[in-house]
């Protein structure tokens, strides 16, 4: 199947060169590597936004910034993170590089739509940033943008309002991209059961996309509409009311969260099995629980707002329902766990990854569920322990995947290993000043130390002077793993077709993979956790 | 480390044990399963992995046992939570407004404070309002939080103080620029000390929690120019310094006379403040826009008196 | 030397992709209307009175005779398309320029609309509904602009998108595949044949040699039935259903704004 | 890859008039039914009438008819998502 001589799709020339045979590709693998390095620049923006914000947290009192700076700070790292790092992360740079080889495709449906939402990134990412340096001050609301501070302050949210916008309309097309190329352009013999498991939440993750994006589109649009003309939808002193502006958020920005974490789960579904060198335990348990987290995850948006003012009725249901979203994820743990049992298992640097994913995970995800409980949530609602949770989910979660992800997939795409002793030190490195930066922010939470606060109280300073130790090892290990990967593009050795003996379809091509991935479609015939006859190559 | 201070804390640190240790169990199981297996299982100890593609019966405990300890936990979260929606009949009824950046406590025989006084051991039920943006309501020693919502009339949260002392109120709903200095107290006296403060608001010094405590102003003293006690109560000064250093707003020293460009309805002016623009300004500050200033000056809850408007003319010209 | 170059040309024809993929698309347009939806059914809800009589500000005829417009063309679009798949390319075009037309009416007669309210000083933050617009009525008129507006620019899009259209189903059908230099130069040596059973006559064999820089092949297809260029149909087929989206959006806003009083 | 195009189901002319003519018929009919009064119920007879309107469009106009089932399949899905989205809604703003 493979032709080892084949070019690359690096090599290979196609109607444009030099530059632009990069940002005019409509090639799939060309595309994602854009994605990839966009998104890793715009990673180290938000990073060096939360360095200053650690800084400024180390003592009570003013230590870097003005109040106003930091105000706008946070809320650019939010926005940066979110809609610029971790939401499009995993499936728009991995999703685009390996959906169309993992089900034996040569591109996307649309590769010219793929093209557009590339520049539609590009478009927001560079309106986010021109959102810093223009109009009055740099946008000050927290990315969740709540009216009506947001229709009243100054400050230019409205540009950075619309970046995000665009942002969505950006992810929209990967969304529609993505459901299309799954349903039609799957390799014979390639039936629903037999796609490796990252196509499921990909899959999963797409119809989140297109459901829920659409509606924060219209939010943001009419709270733009609501700052030029003055419309009151959302501003009390029309009329509006402030609490239907949080509904319209988090019917799509609580779905978002399970698009940053559904990708994650299936990078760790893939790497599990092929490091355990065993079938992955309950396939089908895993590819359903990904529609169940889709589905029942679009319900419980409420769980933002229990003290928001809204009802008792609508408090109760959405805690209920929050509560049940929880099973999915479970299921998927212990099914991870479960392929560990009796596995041949060697401990790469992304299986490292990934088995560190399942432990922060599981801290983020349970106390998501102490958030979900009413009672709790009252008391730590717009706390650092919010703050410590969605770290530990997306940062220990969907971060440490991403992480994984690049280097389990690194030799496939640039065709070269990298240092794997750097890479576990980077690992460790990130591992510990991880926990140091977030487990203080539980705590101080619980105590009552609130979030988006520029000073803060005597008593919270230990807690926010480790974490801000703990922020430095973080930089440290972020420092060491990428220095070691950007080494390695032109030092690694160069990496066999299948270095790591897996039996997806992106391991039986070349690396990196020829232009038109395959010069004959495959044939399926073979489960994607089937290692027998695999051997490294 | 935490501050238990009044009914609440009770209930909700009982919900949090118990699914914290639930967690910390099924975390323990998890982790201890992986790093286990690990280590039993390694490629150079066992090179031959046995595939398993799945056990039903796994799958249904799995999915059966965490479905019960959710809802469980679900059950026993709503139980915590009913009590702190249900107010005692009795309860003691105090109105707070929260506005850029302060909180005012009202009454109910119409004496105003920027510091919380209750009485220990009785229900007190907080009416929430907002002027101006969304707030929110937080004692951390209670765990009690409510959000302040403008527009929204019934915002409550309630609280039986349990131990005598005084306790942080902080704002955990974002509200600009000084919304980490949105804080004061909450001071619990025994109840006859607060009645005979209640009774005479004069007397309000006569607290020996409220003296000790630096950071709570009183309700208006003799000493206080009149002046000066309207700007602080109606929270003017939580945005116009009096020393002329401008923050979120001009400062009022200096203020009349200050010739200003101001945008109205869009068009840029010049102006030279006076009596009449200063009231105009608080009245429908939306009106005349300081150039470089954003529009975010609240309209007071209740229109000020032509009497208090002249006592802050008057305590500012003298500046 | 011998240099053998392949190439293949590889048209991406999945008409049913093409259409899943606009419906997914469509499904976005549906729930960024369903956002404003929500806002209007709650304060719908709570200020039903209030809504109740600021309907009575919009004229109702203008609004039924922009809905028949819509209807309508909605129905020449559909017609276009089926003339389409009975590959008559002129009644094709006819129908698709009245849709167009249709549209460009609708959006005219919604001016007039919009002007005749603003004259009246009704429009967010006009003075008059500041002073005595009470909530429900301004947020019936905050709600209104939203709606319609957004509903407008979608309008507009259509309009574009059906000129494009036109322009596509009457260009000739065909493609032309161009060598370029370097690979034409890789090609040196190599023959290339023209036409069906060229092989033996060799005035259909054209050697490439180092005179030749650039290789051209263009293809022609003919509207026949059989070589019919099928992807303008689904072109058409798509732009098609974005407009009856318009049309259905269309078909709720008109009583639920007009028809409440 | 190679997709088998299904066969194009070719709508008569007549078809599309006949569905134009009852989308203006019930045009008519919802502006009448506006002008007597219903009370609460006009509302939801409006939206019935729309509702009956949309699937003459979605059916013939935009040929769910004669397309496979995945579209209904999935037009559900997004009508359904719509639906909860207002009805959760409900239950905050209809018991505050
Ligand atoms: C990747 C992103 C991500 C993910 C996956 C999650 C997952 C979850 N989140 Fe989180 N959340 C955020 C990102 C995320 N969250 C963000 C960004 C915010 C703050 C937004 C803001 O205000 O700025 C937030 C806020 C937030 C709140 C609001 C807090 C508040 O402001 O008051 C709540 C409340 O219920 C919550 C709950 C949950 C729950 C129950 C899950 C569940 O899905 C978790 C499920 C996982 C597990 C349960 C762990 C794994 C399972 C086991 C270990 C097996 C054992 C399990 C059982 C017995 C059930 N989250
Ligand atoms: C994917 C999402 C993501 C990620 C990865 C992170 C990463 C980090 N975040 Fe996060 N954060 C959010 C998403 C994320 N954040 C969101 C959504 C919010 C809410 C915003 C809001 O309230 O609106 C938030 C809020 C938030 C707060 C709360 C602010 C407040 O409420 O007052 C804090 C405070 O400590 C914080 C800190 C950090 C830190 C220290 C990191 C670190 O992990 C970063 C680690 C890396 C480094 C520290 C530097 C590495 C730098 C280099 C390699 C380049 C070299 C540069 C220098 C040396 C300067 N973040
Ligand atoms: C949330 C902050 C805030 C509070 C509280 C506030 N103001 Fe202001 N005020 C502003 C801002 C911002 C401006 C400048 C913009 C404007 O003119 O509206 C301003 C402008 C003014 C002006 C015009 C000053 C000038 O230089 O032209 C006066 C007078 C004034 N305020 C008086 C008051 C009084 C009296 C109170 C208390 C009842 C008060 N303000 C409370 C924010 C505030
Ligand atoms: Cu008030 Cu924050
Ligand atoms: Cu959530």
């Amino acid at each position: 199947m493979a032709n080892e001589q084949s070019v690359s799709f690096f090599e290979e020339k196609g109607k444009h060169t030099g530059i632009l045979s990069w940002i005019l590709t409509t090639d799939h693998k060309r595309i994602g590597l854009l994605y990839l390095f966009s998104i890793l620049t715009l990673f180290l923006v938000g990073v060096t936004f939360a360095f200053l914000m650690r800084l400024e947290l180390i003592a009570p009192g003013k230590t870097i910034v003005e109040p106003n700076t930091y105000n706008s700070l946070f809320t650019l790292h939010g926005v940066i993170m979110i809609f610029l790092f971790i939401i499009p992360g995993i499936p728009a740079a991995f999703g685009n590089f390996f959906l169309p080889i993992q089900i034996g495709a040569r591109d996307v449906a649309f590769p010219r739509l793929n093209l557009m939402s590339w520049w539609l990134y590009m478009s927001g990412a560079a309106l986010a940033l021109y959102s810093l340096f223009s109009g009055a001050a740099p946008a000050d609301t927290g990315w969740t943008f709540y009216a009506p501070y947001s229709i009243r302050t100054g400050t230019n949210v409205s540009l950075t309002v619309f970046a995000a916008f665009v942002l969505g309309f950006s992810s929209i097309l990967t969304g529609v991209n993505f459901i299309t190329t799954i349903h039609r352009m799957r390799a014979p013999g390639m039936g629903w059961f037999k796609m490796p498991l990252f196509q499921w939440s990909l899959y999963a993750t797409a119809w989140i996309q297109i459901i829920a994006t659409p509606v924060v589109g219209i939010t943001l649009l009419l709270l733009i509409f609501e700052r030029t003309f003055g419309i009151g939808v959302f501003d009390p002193s029309k009329g509006g009311d402030p609490i239907l502006y949080q509904h319209l958020f988090w019917i799509y920005s609580h779905p978002a969260v399970y698009i940053m974490i559904l990708p994650g789960m299936g990078v760790i579904s893939e790497i599990i099995p092929v490091f355990a060198r065993k079938t992955i335990f309950g396939y089908k348990f895993i590819a359903y629980s990904s529609l169940a987290i889709a589905s029942v995850g679009s319900l419980v948006w409420g769980h933002h707002m229990f003290v928001s003012g809204q009802s008792y009725t609508a408090d109760v249901i959405f805690s209920l329902l929050t509560f049940l979203v929880a099973i999915p994820s479970a299921i998927k743990v212990f099914n991870w766990v479960a392929t560990l049992y009796k596995g041949s298992i060697e401990l790469t640097t992304p299986m490292l990854f990934s088995l560190s994913f399942i432990f922060l995970f599981a801290i983020g995800g349970l106390t998501g569920l102490m958030q979900g409980a009413l009672a709790i949530n009252v008391h730590i609602h717009d706390t650092s322990f919010i703050v410590a949770h969605f770290h530990y989910v997306m940062f220990g979660g969907t971060g440490f995947a991403f992480f994984g992800a690049l280097h389990y997939w690194f030799p496939k795409m640039f065709g070269r290993m990298y240092n794997e002793k750097a890479a576990k030190t980077g690992w460790a490195l990130l591992f510990v000043g991880f926990n140091t930066l977030y487990f203080p922010l539980f705590v101080i939470g619980w105590m009552g130390m609130p979030r988006r606060y520029y000073d803060y109280l005597p008593q919270f300073h230990t807690g926010h002077l480790v974490s801000t130790i703990g922020s430095w090892i973080v930089i440290a290990g972020i420092l060491v793993l990428l220095i070691n990967l950007l080494r390695s593009l032109r030092k690694g050795a160069k990496a066999g077709a299948n270095p790591w003996a897996a039996a997806t379809l992106e391991w039986q091509i070349a690396s990196p993979p020829p232009m038109e991935n395959f010069h004959e479609i495959p044939e399926v015939t073979k489960d994607p956790y089937d290692f027998k006859g695999v051997v490294v190559r | 480390m935490i501050i238990d201070a009044s009914s609440m804390p009770q209930t909700v640190n009982n919900v949090f044990i118990v699914i914290l240790a639930i967690s910390v169990a099924l975390l323990a199981l998890i982790t201890f399963l992986m790093i286990y297996f690990v280590i039993k299982y390694h490629r150079k100890k066992n090179t031959k992995p046995k595939d398993i593609e799945g056990n039903l019966v796994l799958e249904i405990v799995w999915t059966v046992i965490p479905t019960l300890l959710v809802l469980g936990m679900f059950y026993y979260g709503w139980i915590g939570y009913k009590i702190m929606r249900e107010v005692p009949e009795d309860a003691m009824e105090i109105d707070v407004v929260g506005r850029m950046w302060a909180w005012e406590f009202e009454y109910e025989n119409g004496m105003k404070t920027d510091t919380l006084y209750v009485p220990q051991n009785k229900a007190i039920k907080l009416n929430l309002r907002s002027q101006d943006v969304l707030h929110s309501f937080f004692i951390p020693a209670f765990r009690v939080k409510h959000d302040v919502v403008p527009g929204l009339e019934n915002g409550f949260l309630w609280f039986n103080p349990t131990d005598l002392g005084s306790y942080d109120v902080l704002c955990t709903e974002f509200c600009g620029q000084e919304h980490a200095y949105m804080k004061t107290k909450v001071v619990v006296i025994p109840q006859e000390e607060y009645d005979s403060w209640y009774g005479t608001p004069a007397d309000t010094t006569a607290t020996g929690q409220a003296q000790s405590d630096e950071d709570s102003a009183e309700a208006p003293a003799d000493n206080i120019p009149e002046g000066l006690a309207l700007l602080t109560n109606e929270g003017c000064i939580a945005c116009h310094t009096l020393d002329g250093t401008p923050m979120v707003a001009t400062s009022f020293k200096g203020l009349f006379g200050r010739k200003q460009i101001v945008i109205s309805n869009g068009v840029e002016r010049r102006i030279t403040i006076d009596d009449e623009y200063f009231k105009k300004s608080i009245v429908e500050p939306g009106a005349d826009i300081v150039k470089g200033y954003d529009n975010m000056m609240p309209v007071p809850d209740e229109p000020l008196s032509e009497d208090d408007m002249k006592a802050m003319i008057a305590y500012i010209k003298g500046l | 030397m011998t240099v053998t170059t392949e190439f293949a040309v590889e048209k991406h024809s999945d008409h049913t992709g093409a259409k899943i993929g606009m419906w997914l698309f469509l499904f976005t347009e549906l729930l960024l209307f369903g956002g404003v939806f929500i806002l209007y059914s709650v304060y719908r809800y709570k200020y039903a009175q209030d809504f109740h009589i600021a309907a009575f500000e919009l004229n109702k005829v203008m609004g039924a005779v922009n809905t028949i417009i819509l209807l309508t063309s909605s129905l020449t679009m559909a017609l276009s398309i089926g003339a389409l798949q009975r590959y008559n390319r002129k009644l094709a075009n006819i129908f698709l320029v009245s849709t167009i037309l249709l549209a460009v009416l609708f959006l005219v007669n919604k001016y007039f609309e919009w002007g005749a309210k603003i004259d009246h000083g009704i429009y967010p933050g006009s003075k008059l509904m500041e002073s005595s617009f009470n909530y429900g009525e301004n947020l019936f008129f905050g709600l209104y602009y939203s709606m319609t507006g957004l509903h407008g620019v979608h309008v507009i899009v259509g309009i574009v998108l059906l000129t494009v259209m036109l322009y596509i189903i009457n260009k000739e059908p065909g493609s032309v595949y161009v060598i370029e230099p370097k690979r034409a130069r890789e090609m040196e040596g190599s023959r290339i044949m023209l036409g069906k059973n060229a092989s033996t006559n060799p005035q259909d064999i054209a050697l490439i040699d180092d005179t030749v820089r650039r290789v051209e092949i263009s293809v022609r297809h003919y509207n026949t039935e059989k070589t019919f260029d099928r992807s303008n149909i689904i072109k058409l087929e798509n732009s098609g259903l974005y407009w009856h989206l318009v049309d259905i959006i269309w078909i709720f806003l008109f009583p639920l704004f007009y028809l409440i009083t | 890859m190679a997709h088998q195009e299904p066969e194009q189901h070719i709508v008569s002319y007549g078809t599309y008039v006949l569905v134009w003519l009852g989308l203006l018929v019930l045009t008519g009919l919802t502006v009448a039914v506006a002008g007597t009064d219903l009370g609460n119920f006009s509302v939801w007879m409006a939206i019935l009438i729309a509702g009956i309107k949309s699937l003459l469009v979605l059916f013939i106009f935009m040929h769910i008819r004669y397309e496979s089932q995945l579209f209904t399949v999935m037009i559900l899905i997004v009508l359904f998502a719509l639906v909860i989205f207002i009805s959760l809604t409900f239950f905050d703003v209809s018991y505050r």
